[in-house]
């Protein structure tokens, strides 16, 4: 028999794991742990000596993935991952840093840092994982919030334009932009791989259901439904000016890697 | 390192190139920083010197991002400072946090000018003492050094370095304007006659391995990235693995340890300069700048009969309680000038527990006192 | 079922059943259809998953890829990972 | 004996290089002559086109307080910079202007003149008057030896500006030892 | 604003929300913030009530933002705040120090939670209490009031208000996670009867309008923008013209002013609670939630027959160093609880002169005192 | 006769200065002044109400330009002129909230704040006064200062790329961007007066001489010199995609309207 | 007399509505019953899908101290919150459980149970399993009137789901009269 | 010189020496070219500038425009900004 239902059995990626310290806190139908799976196994990929690899966090949701993962990690203040990440890659420049934050982290708070770093075009990887909003806090509006989304702080729909990460990672000096969706977990794994391997400043954007509050104040309620919203409409358009990859209240999301 | 990037010898320079001289001299191979009145010069120096010293400068795009730069590198394993101004300081505070909270070792300095706000950003003050202690949000016991001559920068640079690796957390320089932007003779010791601390590294495996269990000082051994001890770190209040942990229990025992070891080593730590405190009927109590100006006024003082000993604070923070409290019980009053509308001061009247009038003698900045000013206050309490 | 033919009968799908959450991912990305929830309960108060109809199953592991709570995978990622564990 | 302590102030605004005047004096004092020299530059954003000041003291013992309360030398090169901060407070005080540029308030202060501006013209570097004035200051003075300052002065100045540095010096020193003579200037009384 | 949008009545609230209401009450029209747990509550209900008032909500891009659009909001003549936790009032000393230093009315929320650091984010702590007095670089006073209940946040934070228009500066309204989440009933009284003071305009013209002049309480009037005075309006030292002057003898009128303004106002400003003071052997000083929990100790030690009397500082800055030194004069010692790790014990420790034992009660946060714990210190004390 | 050498007449633009705080703190050859001076004629040509009209620095020596001008002004918190701004606009719609401050003001340390003020298109005039460097602090590196250049802290040249600020702008959202050199008054004129009418947020970015630092560590010793380098290497290209107006150390300096 | 007081812990996972229910019952006792009531949630970032809190003090007096420490009633909807949350030092409390979710401890205190979640299974939605233990609650207690309760509720739930929450109370109302029937708990002695 | 006769008389240059800084501006971008620094020193010792032609000023107002310290300029901004301030 080839399949076994356990209790105990360990997955193959515990190693890579701190599994002390699962269940992780993330909600059913979160995103955030597949993320998690997707770049445990593009690290893989990689074959970067584990012991070099570095993974840094702000705080957020997605700013507690530092914690969870098997390696040298830092889960720093909020939006000061990038400059943490950017001093711990130039002192030890053996190092591989990568940061792992949430939206809000990285593009609200955090947001000159991320368009400095790629200005200077750091060595270091950065996965921003995009849920449309602060989870952490309770579900506020954000810098990616979709014009007309509701929030706790939005509850009428949101007033303001998002950014759009990638043509913003462009615009700022970025060596390596992508953007994917949970739904494309092989492309996702594939990119995280050339992200990590590629010398210089790298961004991938990662949009990632947040069914407790992104979703059930849009009609999306669970994460499978975001999920199959992403998948059924998630074009990939590999190449083109990512300025063309603005995000739209329940439009398209245009996927792919923009700079390479 | 050569000695040839090594400087060693006399110069004729600034506070703030002494102090970046004095960070060389301690190991310090990573600056991150942003320019401000009066402290750039320190980044100047830094960003010509630390190349040929195979380490790294970086400016970064504001203060906020200096100091998480600094944390990081230090966790890099990179002996690491910034240097900043009142604005850049306050700016700075919660990263203090930060590293008061996962006990980082690395130095900050703040060369004070005239405050609050943008103030006067090219003249002298000492206004940010108190919230060289207090500025960061929650609990946590530092230190903070106060140099008063561009040579004591250099040494007290130094000196912060070894206590920032020995104890793990940020060390303060408080120096000011005045005193930053002064040029005297700086001698540079050999290399090999300086001092220099290091980090206590973990004595066990990866295995065994808790990045916040505590040794005998209340001090853990540190791991620094990359050395395969897969340590997680965190600004949460946290256990001893150094994982999260969301409980009063974890936190009474974290931060009661994170104060303890600065409260409980205070012999080690404290450094005071003082000069004829037995049989005073006045203490002149003060630091950086001011010290020297209220040395002046003491001789005067004397000069003109008057029995004054003077307490030089070279540590300011953890403050010299103790000392403060046995003066206290000598003498009829302290005398404290300092360059700002009363910090130390308050301090020296809480340990002066009422025994002991407490004068300040205030400067809101933008100068130093005039000797005559304190012999005034000298003397009016003299009386 | 050509797939399933060309399947190495080294590797299996595994659930941790008390690490699963039951959002559901697993079950609607499987290109083959085969998860469906079970009607145990788990400490947690979820349903975990099982596989219905194991022979289909070809080791995609794209369940694997999908779980958010690593509780559902193929296993032969385990070869892979000794080897890249001994380079580190 | 009370220590021999100089209080030497030079002023004048911004990019006449001031700064750097005093920069060398200290050194040239403090590494080159062993005293204890201790120097204070004010300047602002203010200062920009603006006025800047120099204040030096130096003393054969360690100089404690490290401010100036009655100068005995004060180099002025700017009008501006003499008015605001020409202190009358010591008599035996020597003034030293550069007359193309200052008038000084008539008092018991001593006054030389070296139209040092003018000098640095005809050298084809209106730049280097500072150094100049320098030339003239260790001429006038005993701060410290010519040879000391010229030290001082060549471990300063950018590579490549050695040579024009050093004949503003001597430009200077030579109209300074011309215009004062044996008549040199040692404000705290007799020196060695 | 019609009676309908303006809440009257009685309701079960949380202290957040309470807060937020006491906001609209006062006559806020501006909120920017930043989302932090334990305060996020204040900023969602500010986000749907203020346009039901013709206000404006928004959530800027950080605490940075957050405090100088709110300075800016202030200055466009509107009623402004913001409301924050420990990280983010961190990054709030520059632009505190910039409010002070401009005189800008506005307030400033800080619902305290476990610290250093991320900390304890879900959990209370008291641990920004001198960080609220020190935490920006320079020397000046500030008004941080705090509440014990959500109604009294209700309350204080229109006082908040008031004072801020009345002397100018940004207060401080220090709450903490227990109360802020803590949901009680909150009587809102109608509107006419809530006392609403407003900022004092200039009584000369556009020509001869000194922007920092103040009248004889120390405070200047002061014109909006767009209201044709064209003030110019600097971080820097200033003259009464409101124009940088980069002086000593500037910098002194100005920051001993911008002290003065409240220290001479102490009597108006300072609010305590006392109960039973005369005739106690011990006194217990708190705040907050801490002196709700301290009440029942006081209560059963009370029952054992102790003379304990209470004093809760719903004014904590100023502090009220006369009322402690009045009370140190009559009794045996101060015993302080709070969620810290010894801040305002240390001043009562410094004005009870010594006179007066004072004891801290900590507790490093995540939690309150059990009320035994604090029971336990005064019957030590009282023996 | 038709021309006066005067030391006491008045210039006609006096009613819009301090003149009481003349002469201004700014170096002989700085391109400061100049851009006030555009401004103060473009804010006449833009026929704003005056009384309505706020500007807005940060610190800086462009910052200092709050100072001298003769409206309502405020001189910040380094960095922070943007949402100070902001809060002004939001609070009294009425106003006309101009920001002028520097290339380190607005892209370094307030670079956060710029790109969150071009997402939400906060309806501000910003002129972002670019002189390549920290000119107040004393001449350090910046995000603006071309590769290779020298400054105070880059002795051996700068290693980091500059921001492009139109396009970073362009790609945040803002309604209005341009960029000109004080060598084209009458176009820079121009433009502030249409930013100024602009809806939305308006950038332009001025190219400035700052021969007291830049000039004279790359060997342009004055401003003038720089003045003429802007003249005679400036190339007008409006409407094109801004990604494509980056500054290289010495060479052309592409200007125009890019977005509006 | 001393006041009456009462400790209400509910307590369950993340997402049951725990922390809702605690708040339409505080709202019941203060507004609907002019009571005092305090009530403190207690939930982190751990506490999605992990354990949460809501206690409750209510009084005839104002409530000085808000914290709980021995808990009259304890209502439990999910294990580890049972576990981690359950105070064994008031004998006469009652504990009150979702049966299909929880198994108490063994001890002195009266245990009553309601399937709750699979009552509100069968109203179609599971979500409302707090508003089922909400009838309950009341039924056999008398912390609040059903008729404040009822007020409490709709003034609390979102529009358009009063229906559905209205049945889900009635449910468990009904269910807690039956299954408690004359024996209605009064955990602080007789009440009126 | 056709356009110095379309040239309204009732304009002129006026320089305000004590505020020029002699950085040159003027000079270089008059189109004319017909200013230059005088031999005056200002207090701040600065040669100011002068009008060398004024014959053949054509009043553009370059040199208005450019002076960054508003030493020198054409006055017909006078009536512009007599018209802009009534409407404040
Ligand atoms: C200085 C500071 N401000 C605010 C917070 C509160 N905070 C914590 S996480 C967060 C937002 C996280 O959003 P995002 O990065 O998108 O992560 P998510 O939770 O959505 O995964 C905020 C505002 C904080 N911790 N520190
Ligand atoms: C928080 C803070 N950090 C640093 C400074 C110091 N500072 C003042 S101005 C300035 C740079 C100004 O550069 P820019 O905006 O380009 O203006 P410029 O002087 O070049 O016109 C800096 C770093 C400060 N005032 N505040
Ligand atoms: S709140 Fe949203 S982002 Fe956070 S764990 Fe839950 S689903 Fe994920
Ligand atoms: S391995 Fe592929 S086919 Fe098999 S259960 Fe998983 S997803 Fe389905
Ligand atoms: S994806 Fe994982 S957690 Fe989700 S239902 Fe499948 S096994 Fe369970
Ligand atoms: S330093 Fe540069 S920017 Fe500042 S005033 Fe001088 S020339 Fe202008
Ligand atoms: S108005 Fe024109 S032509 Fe006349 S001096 Fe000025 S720039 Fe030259
Ligand atoms: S532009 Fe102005 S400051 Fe420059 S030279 Fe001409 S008049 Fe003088
Ligand atoms: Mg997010
Ligand atoms: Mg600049």
């Amino acid at each position: 028999m080839n399949t076994a239902t356990t209790n105990r059995a360990g997955h193959p990626l515990d190693p890579y794991l701190r599994t002390e310290r699962m269940p992780h806190i993330w909600c059913s139908g979160c995103g955030l742990g597949l993320v998690v799976n997707c770049f445990l196994r593009g690290l893989i990929q990689s074959r970067l000596a584990l012991d070099k690899v570095v993974v840094v966090s702000g705080i957020g949701c997605a700013g507690r993935a530092a914690g969870y993962i098997n390696l040298d990690s830092f889960h720093t203040t909020h939006g000061r991952a990038i400059p943490f990440a950017t001093g711990l890659k130039l002192a030890n420049p053996e190092l591989k840093v990568v940061v792992i934050s949430g939206d809000g982290d990285l593009t609200a708070i955090g947001g000159n840092h991320f368009i400095h770093a790629a200005r200077r075009n750091v060595d270091i990887t950065v996965l921003c994982i995009n849920n449309f909003i602060y989870g952490m806090t309770g579900g506020q509006v954000g810098p990616t919030t979709p014009l007309t989304a509701r929030t706790t702080t939005s509850v009428g729909g949101n007033i303001d334009q998002p950014f759009n990460i990638p043509y913003l990672a462009a615009a700022s000096g970025a060596a390596y932009v992508a953007r994917w969706t949970t739904a494309q977990v092989i492309r996702l794994q594939k990119s995280i791989t050339e992200a990590l391997l590629k010398n210089g400043f790298s961004l991938i954007e990662i949009i990632t259901p947040c069914p407790t509050y992104y979703g059930r104040m849009n009609k999306q309620r669970t994460g499978l439904e975001q999920m199959k919203y992403y998948r059924d409409n998630s074009i990939v358009k590999s190449g083109i000016d990512p300025k063309h990859a603005g995000i739209e209240f329940n439009g398209p999301i245009i996927v792919g890697r923009f700079v390479d | 390192m050569t000695e040839r990037k090594y400087l060693a010898g006399e110069f004729f320079m600034s506070g703030d190139d002494a102090c970046a001289e004095g960070a060389i001299s301690a190991g310090c191979r990573f600056f991150a920083g942003y320019p401000i009145t009066p402290a750039s010069e320190i980044a100047e120096r830094m960003s010509e010197r630390l190349p040929e010293v195979a380490g790294t400068y970086i400016q970064m795009e504001d203060e906020l991002a200096s100091l998480a730069a600094v944390l990081g590198a230090s966790w890099g394993g990179v002996k690491a400072m910034t240097a900043t101004s009142g604005p850049g300081f306050s700016l700075m505070m919660e990263n203090l946090g930060l590293g008061i909270m996962t006990e980082t070792p690395c130095v900050i300095v703040d060369v004070q000018r005239g405050s609050p706000s943008t103030g006067l950003p090219t003249l002298t003050g000492q206004g940010d003492m108190m919230q060289a202690r207090w500025g960061s949000h929650g609990s946590y016991s530092i230190i903070a050094l106060s140099p008063d001559s561009p040579q004591e920068l250099y040494d007290l640079t130094i000196r912060a370095f070894n206590l920032s690796e020995k104890y793990r957390l940020p060390v303060l320089v408080m120096t000011e304007a005045a005193t930053g932007h002064m040029y005297e003779k700086v001698v540079i010791p050999p290399m090999n006659e300086i001092e220099v601390v290091h980090r206590r590294k973990p004595a066990v495996s990866a295995g065994e391995y808790l990045p916040f269990k505590p040794d005998a000082d209340l001090v853990p051994p540190m791991a620094n990235a990359g050395e395969g001890y897969r340590v997680h770190i965190t600004g949460l209040t946290h256990d001893e693995r150094g994982y999260p942990a969301m409980t009063a229990e974890a936190q009474d025992r974290l931060v009661r340890r994170l104060v303890d070891k600065i409260e409980r080593n205070r012999d080690d730590i404290i450094d005071l300069e003082e000069d004829r405190i037995d049989g005073a009927e006045v203490v002149v109590c003060s630091y950086g700048i001011s010290a020297r100006v209220s040395r002046i006024a003491v001789e005067q003082a004397r000069s003109e009969g008057i029995r004054v000993g003077m307490l030089r604070l070279i540590t300011v923070w953890p403050f010299p309680e103790d000392r403060i409290r046995d003066i206290s019980e000598q003498v009829r009053a302290f005398v404290v000038p300092e360059i700002n509308y009363g910090q130390i001061s308050l301090e020296v009247e809480r340990c002066a527990c009422g025994r002991t009038k407490t004068v300040l003698v205030p400067h809101m900045g933008g100068g130093v006192h005039s000797p005559g000013t304190i012999l005034e206050v000298i003397k009016q309490v003299a009386r | 079922m050509k797939k399933a033919e060309v399947r190495p009968d080294n590797r299996q799908v595994i659930i941790i059943a008390e690490r699963c959450k039951e959002c559901g991912f697993c079950i609607e990305f499987c290109p083959k259809h085969i998860i469906v929830k079970s009607t145990e309960i788990n400490s947690k108060g979820y349903h975990p998953v099982r596989l219905n109809d194991e022979a289909q199953c070809t080791r995609c592991d794209i369940c694997g890829m999908i779980c958010p709570d690593f509780a559902i995978c193929v296993t032969d990622i385990e070869n892979q990972q000794e080897e890249i564990r001994g380079q580190s | 004996m009370m220590a021999k302590r100089e209080e030497i102030r030079l002023c004048g605004y911004g990019g006449q290089g001031i700064i750097l005047a005093g920069h060398i004096i200290g050194q040239a004092a403090s590494i080159f002559e062993h005293k204890y020299a201790t120097y204070i530059r004010d300047y602002g954003p203010e200062a920009r086109g603006g006025t800047c000041r120099a204040d030096l003291v130096i003393s054969d013992e360690e100089v404690v307080y490290p401010y100036i309360s009655a100068p005995s030398v004060l180099v002025a090169m700017s009008q501006q910079a003499y008015d605001k901060y020409h202190i009358e407070n010591n008599e035996d005080a020597l003034v030293i202007i550069d007359d193309g540029l200052v008038k000084p308030v008539p008092n018991k202060q001593r006054v030389l003149a070296i139209p040092a501006r003018r000098i640095a013209e005809e050298l084809g570097r209106v730049m280097v008057a500072n150094i100049v004035m320098l030339g003239f200051l260790t001429a006038v003075t005993d701060i410290a030896t010519a040879d000391s300052m010229k030290k001082s002065l060549m471990a300063t100045v950018p590579k490549g500006t050695e040579e024009l540095n050093m004949e503003a010096f001597e430009r200077g020193y030579a109209y300074g030892l011309k215009k004062a003579g044996r008549d040199r200037h040692f404000p705290n009384g007799e020196s060695g």
